[in-house]
Order: C-alpha cells, then structure tokens, then sequence
C-alpha cells in the first residue's frame, strides 16, 4: 500500500492504462506539455507523446465530441475538462451523443469514454468557476457517474471507468486533489455502482459523496465522542445508478438518513436519495430524512459569504443533532 | 467513370428517389412517425461523393437526412424501411428511426439529429483511424446552415491542426428549414470559410454526378494521401419540404422551377441517351424494376417484420454485463 | 374569455408585449420569415419587422448569449430555442452569465431574458428529440423556470416573464401547442412563483405540471367515479422556485401524495417534491409519497416503447390504487 | 495625440502596472484569493484601445484579465482593489472578485470567467445599442485562445450578418494557460480567421501604445460609422504566468527577454526622454506618486473597508420585490 495523493493515484490509472493499451488517450486542455491544471496527466507527455497526450484548443464540446467519435472506432480516450464549470459547453455531445448512440443505433455502437472533471467550491473562485453538477450528469439516461472520495477510489475508478464499455464521467474535486490515502500497489478495479460503508453505526445514516465523506466521517467522530450517537456513513461513489439497494439496507439498520451534498439543494443528490429512502423504506423511518445542502445562491467570492454558502461537517452534526433533540 | 459505371450510378440515384417517395408515402399513410427528412434532389451528392471514396469501408457520418448515404455504404435498403417502421428489424432495431440510422457493419456510423453534432465526431473518427494507420478515412456529410454552429469552427481547427484524415461533404441546399442562407450566414460561400483553418475546400455542382464525382475524387484522394482533411460543398436543392411537417412555403415557385431543370436523375439519364447508351425504354424499365422491388421486397419485409417486445425497453441503455462494471473483469 | 389555442396564447402575449415596447424582441431559429416552428411567432414579422423578429443562425450559445447581452442594456428578447433538445448547446450562456450575472455584479447588473423552449415526448421523435429537461433548469440558482399547462397559463406567464427583471426559462411542451382553453379578453399577468389547486379533494394530492397536470385531473376523474377517491390536483407551474408552502398545505390536508412527471426519475422533478413534502409535512404523511415518471432510457422511437416508456393518466390511477389497497 | 496625452497614457499605464504588481503581493499575503490574471506586459493594449473610443461611455466588456480595461472606464481602482479584497465597498460588492469585475455606471458591462462567454454578450449589446440608435459602440478585449471556442464562430457570423457596432481586440499574448498559439490553433493569425465572416480586420503591435491607438482609431470609426463590426488583433506579451497559480515553466527565458525589451511602458518612456519631453527624474516622481497613492489611498481604502454581512448571503440572486413575479404589476 502506498500513500499517496489524489492526483497520484488519478495519473497513475491513466499510466498504468495508457502503457497496457496503446488506443488509450487522454486530451484536454494544458494536460500535455503542462501536465495539467491538477498534475492528473504530468509526465504523460513526455512519456506517451503528442498524440496521444493531446492538448486541444479551448472547444469543449468539439473536443468531447472528437473523443467520442474516436471511441466509436475503438479508441478510449479519458477526457479531462479543466473545471466542470466549462462542462455545460461540452453538454451537447456528453449527453445527445455519448449517452444516446448505445440506445438509438439499438445496441451497435457505443461510446466508451472516461470524462473526468474537478467540481466543487474550492477557495474563492467565484460564481463561474464553483459550480457542483453531479446533479445534473446523474439525471441523464445513459451515461454513468462516480465520483471518488479518496485516492484509492480515484485510482480504481479511473481504472474501471477505462475498460467499461459505457461512458463514464468522473466527478472529481478541486480541494481533493492533494488529499493522501492507501492506494494498493497491485492493480485495483473499483466497482462503478454500489456503495460504500465506511463507518458502522446503528443510530443513523449519514450519506456522502466525494468531498462531503468526509464531513460525513468528521461529524460521525463527533456525535459519537460528544453526543453518544453512532452514526452510519455511506459513500455514494456511484451516482448513476445510485446503490438503492445499499440506501435502503442502512436506513432499515438505522432507521434515520442525513445526505450531506456540497451542491444547492433543488433536484440534487439529496432529494433523490430522500426519494429512494421513501420508495424503498418509509415505514423504516424514525424520523424526517434530512438534507444538508448549500445555501441557493450563486457562489460568492467573498470568503466568509462563501463559507456561509457551503455545507460543513459542523452542520452535518446540527442536523443531527436536531434529529435527536440534543 | 465508364459507361456502366453510369448506368448504375443512374439506377443508383433512381432507386434513391423511389426509395424516398415511397416513404413520403408511407408516412402520409402513418406507417413511419417522428420526423422524416428526404432527399429527393440531392441524391447526385451522396452517391457522386461516396462513389469516389470506399462506401462500406470508409466511415461515414451524417446528420438525419440519412437515408440514401447508408444505403451507398451498404445497408439492405429493407432494414431501412424497417427501421422507419419501428420494426426489430430495422438497422437500429426501431430504436432510432429515420434520423437515426446506422449500420456499423458497413461502417455507416450514424445519422444524428442535433445540426453540427457529426462534426467533431468525424473528426474523432478520424483521429482513431490514423491512430491505427489505417489508409480509411471518414466523411461526414453535412447541411450549409450546419456550418454556423460552434461544433464546426471547433472541429475544422482541430481537423486542420492535427491533420486529420476527414472529408467534409457541405451538401449545400441553400436552406436551413426555411431560413434562405444569405438570412442566416455572413459568408454564402461555405468553401470559403475554412480558409480561416487553412483547410483546402472546393465548390461544385451537386446535381451533375460526374461533377461530384470528379470533384470528391479529388478531396478523396488528399484525404487518403494523408495530407489532412478536405471541405468540399457541393451546390443542391432539396425538392420537398424540410421534412414532412414543413410546410415548404417559403421558397418561390421559379426557385423551384429552375432547380426541377437541373435534375440529377434527369441530366444524367439524358446525357446517357443523347450518347445512345439508354433508350427511353431502357429508363422506364430501370424505373418499373425498383419499384417493383421497393414495393414486393422491401415495403413487404416493413410490413411484415416483428416490432420489438416491450419487455426489451430497458436493453441497449449500458453494456451488458459488462465486467468492468463490478470492477471484477480482471 | 376567447378559447383560444396554446400556441395562440403565446403569440398573443408576444404581440401585446411586442405592441406595447419597442424594445421587446424575439428570436431564433425560423421564427420570423417561417412564423416559428409551432407558430408563437406567427404574423411577427411581418409586424414588427426583421429588427425586432430575428430568425438566427443555427448557433444556440451564440444566440442565447447575445440576446442576455442586450438584455444588459435594456432590450427584453424574448428567445425561443426550437426544441429543448438543442438547450444543452446554450446551458452555457443561459446558467453561467445569465443565471449569476446579477449576483457577481453585486446586484448592479441583470439579465432579464426570456427563454422559451418545448420540452417533451412528442410523436416518436427519437432519443435526441425527446428530452424533458425541466430538472436541469430548475437545478441552477438565478434563474426562474415555469411551465404552463394551459394557455391562459401560457399567455399569462409569457406576459409576466417579459417584464420581470430575472432571466425567466419557459418550458413549454410540443404535444400541447394545440390545446384549446379559455384566456380572459383583458391583459392578464401570471404570477411566476406559487401553484394553483386545480381540482379539490381530501383523500390524496396528484402533483402535476406542464401536461401531466391533465394526466392527474384524467386520472382524479376516474378515481373519483370508479374508486370514490377524492384526489386533489395541485399544478406546480413554477418549477423554480418552488412552491414549498402550497405543496406542504395541500399534503397537511390529503395526507398523501403522488407525483406525476414525464421525465426520468433521477433527480428530477419529483424528487425534489418528495423532498419538500419529507422537510415540511413528514409527519402528515399517512403513507409513502410516490413518484410517478419515465423509464430511465433514452427515448425508443418505436411507437410502443415509446408509450411504454413515458407514464400516463392510467399510471397515476394505478399508483394512487395501490396506495389505498383498491 | 499630443504630449500632454502621451505622458498622461504613460502615467496611466505605469499606474496599471503598479496597480497588478501591488494585486500580486497582496495576493501572495493572502489578501486576495481565487484566481488573479495579472496584465503587466499588455497595458498598451486596453489604455490605447480604449484612449481610442469613448470610456465610460461606450460599453466594454472582457474575460477574467480584467483590471485594467475597468480603470480606464472609469473605475475608482479604490473599489477595485476593494473587490479583491472581497470588501462590501468592492466594484461587485465583494461578490464578484477579480474575475468579475463590474461598474455598469461607466459601461464596464464586466469581467467573464468562461473562455468565449464574452463574445455573443459583446454583439448583444451592440444590438441594443443599434436598436436604440445610439453612436456608442461595444467592444469586447478577449484573448488569443478564446477564439477557438465556439462562440467565437457563431458570434462573428451574426456580428457580420446584422452589421452591429462591435470592435472585436484580440489581446494576442501568445498563449492560452501553457499552450503556445500554434499548437492550438490551425492559423496563428488570428485577423485572418475573420476573413470568414467578411468581417474588416488588422494585426498591430500592442506593444507600441501609439501604434494601438491608431490602429483602434481606425477600428473604432469604422464601426461606429455604423458599417458593422471590426476585429482588431494585437501582439502582446503577458510577463507573469496565466494566473496567480501557474508555474510559468513552459516559455524560455529567451522569449521572455525579447518581450521585455519590448515593454510598452519602456517604450513610450523612452521615446518621450528622447523628445526632450520628459526626464528620467520626472518618471521616478511619477512612479513614486502612483506607489504612495496605492498605498495610501488604494490599499488603505481595501483594508479599512467592511465586509459583506452574512445576513445578505442570499441578496442578488433575483430581483428584489420584483411585482411580475406576483403577477401584480400592473
Ligand atoms: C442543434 C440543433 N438546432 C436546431 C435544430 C433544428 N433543425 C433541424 S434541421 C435544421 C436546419 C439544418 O439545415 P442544414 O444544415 O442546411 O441541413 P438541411 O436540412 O438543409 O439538409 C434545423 C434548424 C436541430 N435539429 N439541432
Ligand atoms: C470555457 C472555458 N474553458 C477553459 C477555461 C480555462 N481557462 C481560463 S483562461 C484560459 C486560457 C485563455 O487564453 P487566452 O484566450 O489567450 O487569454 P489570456 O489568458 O492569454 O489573456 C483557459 C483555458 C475557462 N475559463 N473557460
Ligand atoms: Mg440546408
Ligand atoms: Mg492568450
């Protein structure tokens, strides 16, 4: 086992991809003689050359676009989009193209690429470069959604996301990418659905993605060390399909949900979690199923004002403890 | 291009036009829905153009007036139909419909139905096929008012800087539904404008098919050749509406008239006679065999096909089983 | 009160708009010289002349943007993007300069566009010309959304729309152009926030906006006959924001409800509801809240599929049976 | 432009360039957070574009390299600085930040964050400045790599096509982040590229603010003439990396060293000192006056300033008491 950083283990799936089969490419912008914005391509370059390493010009949706067609002929390109920000430029062949051409051509072709992108609220960057869109990539039929929360997960998903012959979307995180972890030193393949539970409980569940795992983790230390409660944390690294059967197998354990999310609450993870929760276990439920959400603005540039705009590990423990009474 | 080589370009072209009328037919009767773009007019373009390059081989791609560049490549004309029926077996086992028409086998790659979407796939296409040293190439064929959305600006500098062994095909019809060109582009000349990419292009007759012909010979070749990618617009008119529930009302009679005299079927069938290589007859019989084809073989294989069971809506969303999935497929 | 058609009504409310401010405008693809696709615009242009009644290039972000950008100065175009399908090319425009230019600017400048756009299934249109992507735009902080299901709803929206000061999306539906209803003769404004109870009833509240209010008043009339099921129908013709008061009164009233959506279930519309009604009326609810929508797949063109995919009257009927054991 | 001018743009730009230097230290003391594009290097290009139109009266608009272009519109660089410091009393309320930089009152319509996004906004306005029949004009500084996106395209098209008052100033600087302009970009010559919209286009040093300022003059009375819009192309030359968090490894020093020696600041110096117009001594004071000033009056208004409240978090994103929204308003 290795420690090392989320970046790491994302360029050490694209290399150890990369070397296995010549027809994986990775394109984008600066990730070639630049080694990208986040370090996930460096040395690639160098190491795979130009044609391969591609650093296109400023055109997502013709970039993504150009890596789909090329999939189509057996090509598997992982697509790095500097900020998913810039993502809704490139919507157009993601979704009417990418996720459709399985379903519309009745199965013969298929679009096998990896679009990997960092979303999430990191320092500052104002309202054009915050944005968190899992929402919405996870609503759109055809079209798979992970989202690491560790290098380890960022690793073996970016692995399987390669291989799988459906396209794929990485949700990355700006702030993540420099977080340390275990990373094993054999080749690993994580899963692309399901979920995780990354700390048993049996008073709640706390549910999270990506970034908010880890306030999940961090509030789950102090409800039980400060309030004797123990909490359940899921990890949804898969977003579409999301795990229902995994959702509802915690919540009858726990009887109680809290899904924390980064992003604004309307149509987000949150709800659509609180709707399995309600197919799948109502009459499971102790109490309302809670969501802790961003608050609906445009992000603010403004630190304190975008503090007080994203969620925390310390409003994960409020809502709790509100669930509670304590 | 040889005598016969024109005859059967002519039957080529005929049983195109057939083909489409009878599905005009088909959809007034309500056997085909959706949207249902034709071609009749036109047909000299795709046929002239995939003439010149290796239909079947070759990869081609284009927006969702579809049909007769498949049928070039290669696809039954019945699974077409079938297709348009919404039957199991059509080429996209009903799912797709006419905008969307494939046939990978024959490395038909897909009708699509957003304006501009083909383009950075070509170009994808492309960039694969020079991975792989192939000597293939793509082609993809496109509308004029296609070329006013980003996806082609994006795809011709891409296409152009990394070299890309594409072909673009502008089959320029002078309309985007009904928006005359001079209404919409700064630049009527669409060949003209990829010089901002430093790509070679060419204008030619769309109607003569051995203009085209020669025309695409030409691009073909520099695509081939690996001297990158080539834009060649080809001067059209489409005779019906922009698909069946356009109403067609805003082009001029004399427009119509002028264009109705430059008939691809017509130009071609009469130069062939005027050189006493068809007779009359020899048309006529040409015109009573494909639709008597078209109505016995493939209007029949339509109607008869199965459509598909509803218990298989699901199939086709992701891969099936596949491995990767479950991060076990090692 | 003329009983007029939906298109109708649109068009009526852009020529009174029109009529009363030299500075209104519309525009996209074929609009003017074609009279629009399902005739909004129709006789504009002739009206008002190629200045203020612009048909566009087929360049979506490009026109999106430039009608936001004379929005800056006191123009209010009124945008018509032909099918939802072909948004996705201006998500970009619409959600990161239009949506948060108020807020980044401090409050000092707006973009007051409207954005009208069908959504929807129609007659086998095919996996690209099908979408239902009310979800998505209601996702996105800054921008107001609503979708009429009639043409009073129709006019009176557009209306209001035009002279509201936020950017305004308008999700109409292809199936329903030709729906006839009443419009009152006098200028009429409708609110852009709030729901409407259409129908009143006791035993379970039927959810529904754009055309599945008329599965749910379908379905409410053979509940009420065949299984004296009172159902009340509350039509969200604000999507964004929505209504959270109106949905909880209604719930507090009936104790249970359905929501009856044409798009896929992930994070979509009735998602969100579900989550509203859990925050605000949980303890209310005498049984688990349903959701009805679309099969998760790209749209089949095959007529059959296709009507097996999208819900109807008949799935609303059956999910509120199954909810009382009838 | 007479010598009261020349030393007025040399003050100007030597206040520009002491205004981004003093953004870096701040930013480096955590003053300053998210992204800071710095413009030391390319200062002759918005002063002298700008000296060219009417500031504060005809409306600009630009990417995230945005400063500069707002004071010479008028803006108090005290709220500038005050924006970056994320001050309530910042240009946006300290809502915005360096990249969105507002001031609508002098028609600085604002600083984009989206590569490309600026460009239909630009022709927007110039279509409103057209309908109302106004002689201002809009013009829109974007950079070299912006104009592989798509809305470039589709922009320049419908420019063109509506004839709208727009000048176009491409900021060539040579690069996008860390890829040179030819390894993205098919035509290099980024004036050329508009040849297909039939758009009138020059190239100029952007480097010699006297140059640029002819070459606008140009520009701008072509387009304010109402004969549509003008693309401007000017060669320049960033000193510091794309933004505060890049490394700035991919340039030799070679290149960087040829750029310097051509500083715009330097230049305009030099030419004056030359002329007998102005000593080496009078440019210290100038110098020493703009530091003090930035210290004194800049900085010290940015860090005395409040911060937004809390309680306002969820201020601006509608409207406010808006009556349409209640139906109401009539
Ligand atoms: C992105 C997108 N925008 C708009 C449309 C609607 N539309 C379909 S075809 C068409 C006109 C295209 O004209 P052209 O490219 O000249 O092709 P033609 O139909 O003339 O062959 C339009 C506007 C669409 N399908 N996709
Ligand atoms: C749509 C979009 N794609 C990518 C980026 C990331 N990005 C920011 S600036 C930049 C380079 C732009 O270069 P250029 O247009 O030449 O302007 P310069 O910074 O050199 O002034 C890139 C790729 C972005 N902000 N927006
Ligand atoms: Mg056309
Ligand atoms: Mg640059």
């Amino acid at each position: 086992m290795a420690n090392i950083m989320y970046w790491e283990a994302i360029r050490r799936a694209h290399d150890e991809e990369m070397e296995r089969d010549p027809l994986v490419i990775c394109m984008g912008e600066d990730i070639g003689v630049a080694g990208g914005t986040y370090k996930a391509t460096k040395g690639l370059y160098e190491k795979y050359g130009a044609e391969r390493v591609i650093d296109t010009p400023i055109s997502e949706n013709g970039y993504t676009g150009l890596g789909i067609g090329a999939s189509f002929l057996g090509v598997r390109p992982i697509i790095e989009i500097m900020s998913v920000n810039f993502a809704w430029l490139a919507m157009d062949q993601l979704f009417n193209s990418a996720a459709k051409v399985r379903y519309m051509s009745g199965g013969q072709l298929a679009a096998p690429v990896v679009v990997r992108s960092p979303g999430g609220t990191a320092h500052q960057l104002g309202a054009q470069h915050s944005a968190r869109m899992e929402k919405v990539f996870m609503g759109i039929a055809g079209l798979r959604v992970v989202t690491p929360s560790n290098p380890r997960q960022a690793y073996g998903l970016l692995k399987s996301a390669v291989r799988c012959n459906d396209p794929v979307f990485i949700n990355e995180h700006e702030l993540m990418y420099n977080m340390k972890g275990e990373v094993p030193d054999e080749e690993y393949f994580h899963p692309l659905e399901g979920s995780e539970v990354v700390r048993e409980g049996r008073d709640v569940t706390l549910f999270g993605y990506n970034i908010s795992v880890h306030w999940c983790l961090q509030a789950a230390e102090t409800l039980s060390k400060q309030y004797g409660i123990e909490a359940e944390v899921v990890d949804l690294y898969a977003l579409a399909p999301l795990d229902r059967a995994g959702i509802a197998a915690s919540v009858r354990k726990t009887h109680r949900a809290v899904i924390a999310e980064e992003d604004e609450a309307p149509v987000g993870v949150g709800a659509e979690v609180m709707a399995i929760i309600n197919e799948e276990c109502f009459f499971d439920l102790d109490a309302q199923p809670v969501r802790v959400t961003a608050v609906n603005v445009p992000m603010p540039y403004n630190h304190t004002l975008e503090k007080a705009a994203i969620p925390s590990a310390g409003d994960v423990v409020a809502a709790v403890r509100k669930m509670f009474g304590k | 291009m040889n005598v016969a080589d024109k005859k059967r370009l002519l039957r080529e072209m005929l049983f195109a036009r057939r083909f489409e009328e009878r599905c005009y037919e088909a959809y007034v009767e309500r056997k085909i829905g959706g949207f249902l773009h034709l071609y009749p007019g036109e047909e000299a373009c795709a046929l002239g153009v995939l003439e010149a390059a290796r239909p079947g081989q070759d990869y081609v791609i284009t927006g969702y007036r579809d049909h007769v560049h498949a049928i070039k490549c290669g696809t039954d004309p019945k699974k077409i139909m079938a297709e348009l029926y919404g039957k199991e077996t059509g080429c996209s086992r009903g799912r797709g419909g006419s905008m969307h028409i494939f046939d990978v086998e024959h490395h038909f790659m897909g009708g699509y139905a957003l304006v501009g979407g083909p383009f950075p796939l070509a170009a994808g296409m492309a960039k694969a096929l020079k991975m792989q040293g192939s000597d293939d190439i793509a082609i993809c064929f496109l509308g004029d008012a296609a070329n006013n959305q980003g996806t082609f600006h994006e795809t011709m500098n891409m296409a152009a800087l990394w070299q890309l062994p594409v072909l673009f095909v502008c089959e320029n019809n002078l309309y985007g539904i009904g928006t005359r060109i001079d209404r919409s582009t700064a630049v009527v000349d669409q060949y003209k404008r990829v010089a901002a990419y430093n790509i070679p292009s060419a204008q030619e007759d769309g109607q003569d098919i051995e203009k085209v012909y020669k025309a695409a010979k030409k691009a073909v070749d520099h695509v081939r050749s690996g001297k990158g990618p080539y834009f060649l617009e080809l001067m059209t008119y489409r005779y019906r509406g922009h698909s069946m529930s356009d109403s067609n009302a805003y082009r001029s009679k004399d427009e119509e008239r002028m264009w109705s005299n430059r008939d691809p079927i017509i130009m071609l069938r009469d130069r062939l006679i005027e050189a006493g290589e068809l007779t009359k007859d020899d048309f006529k019989a040409m015109d009573t065999e494909i639709l008597d084809e078209i109505e016995d073989e493939i209007i029949a294989f339509a109607e008869s096909s199965p459509e598909p069971r509803v218990e298989d809506l699901e199939k086709y969303v992701f891969a099936e089983n596949d491995p990767w999935v479950y991060g076990g497929g090692r």
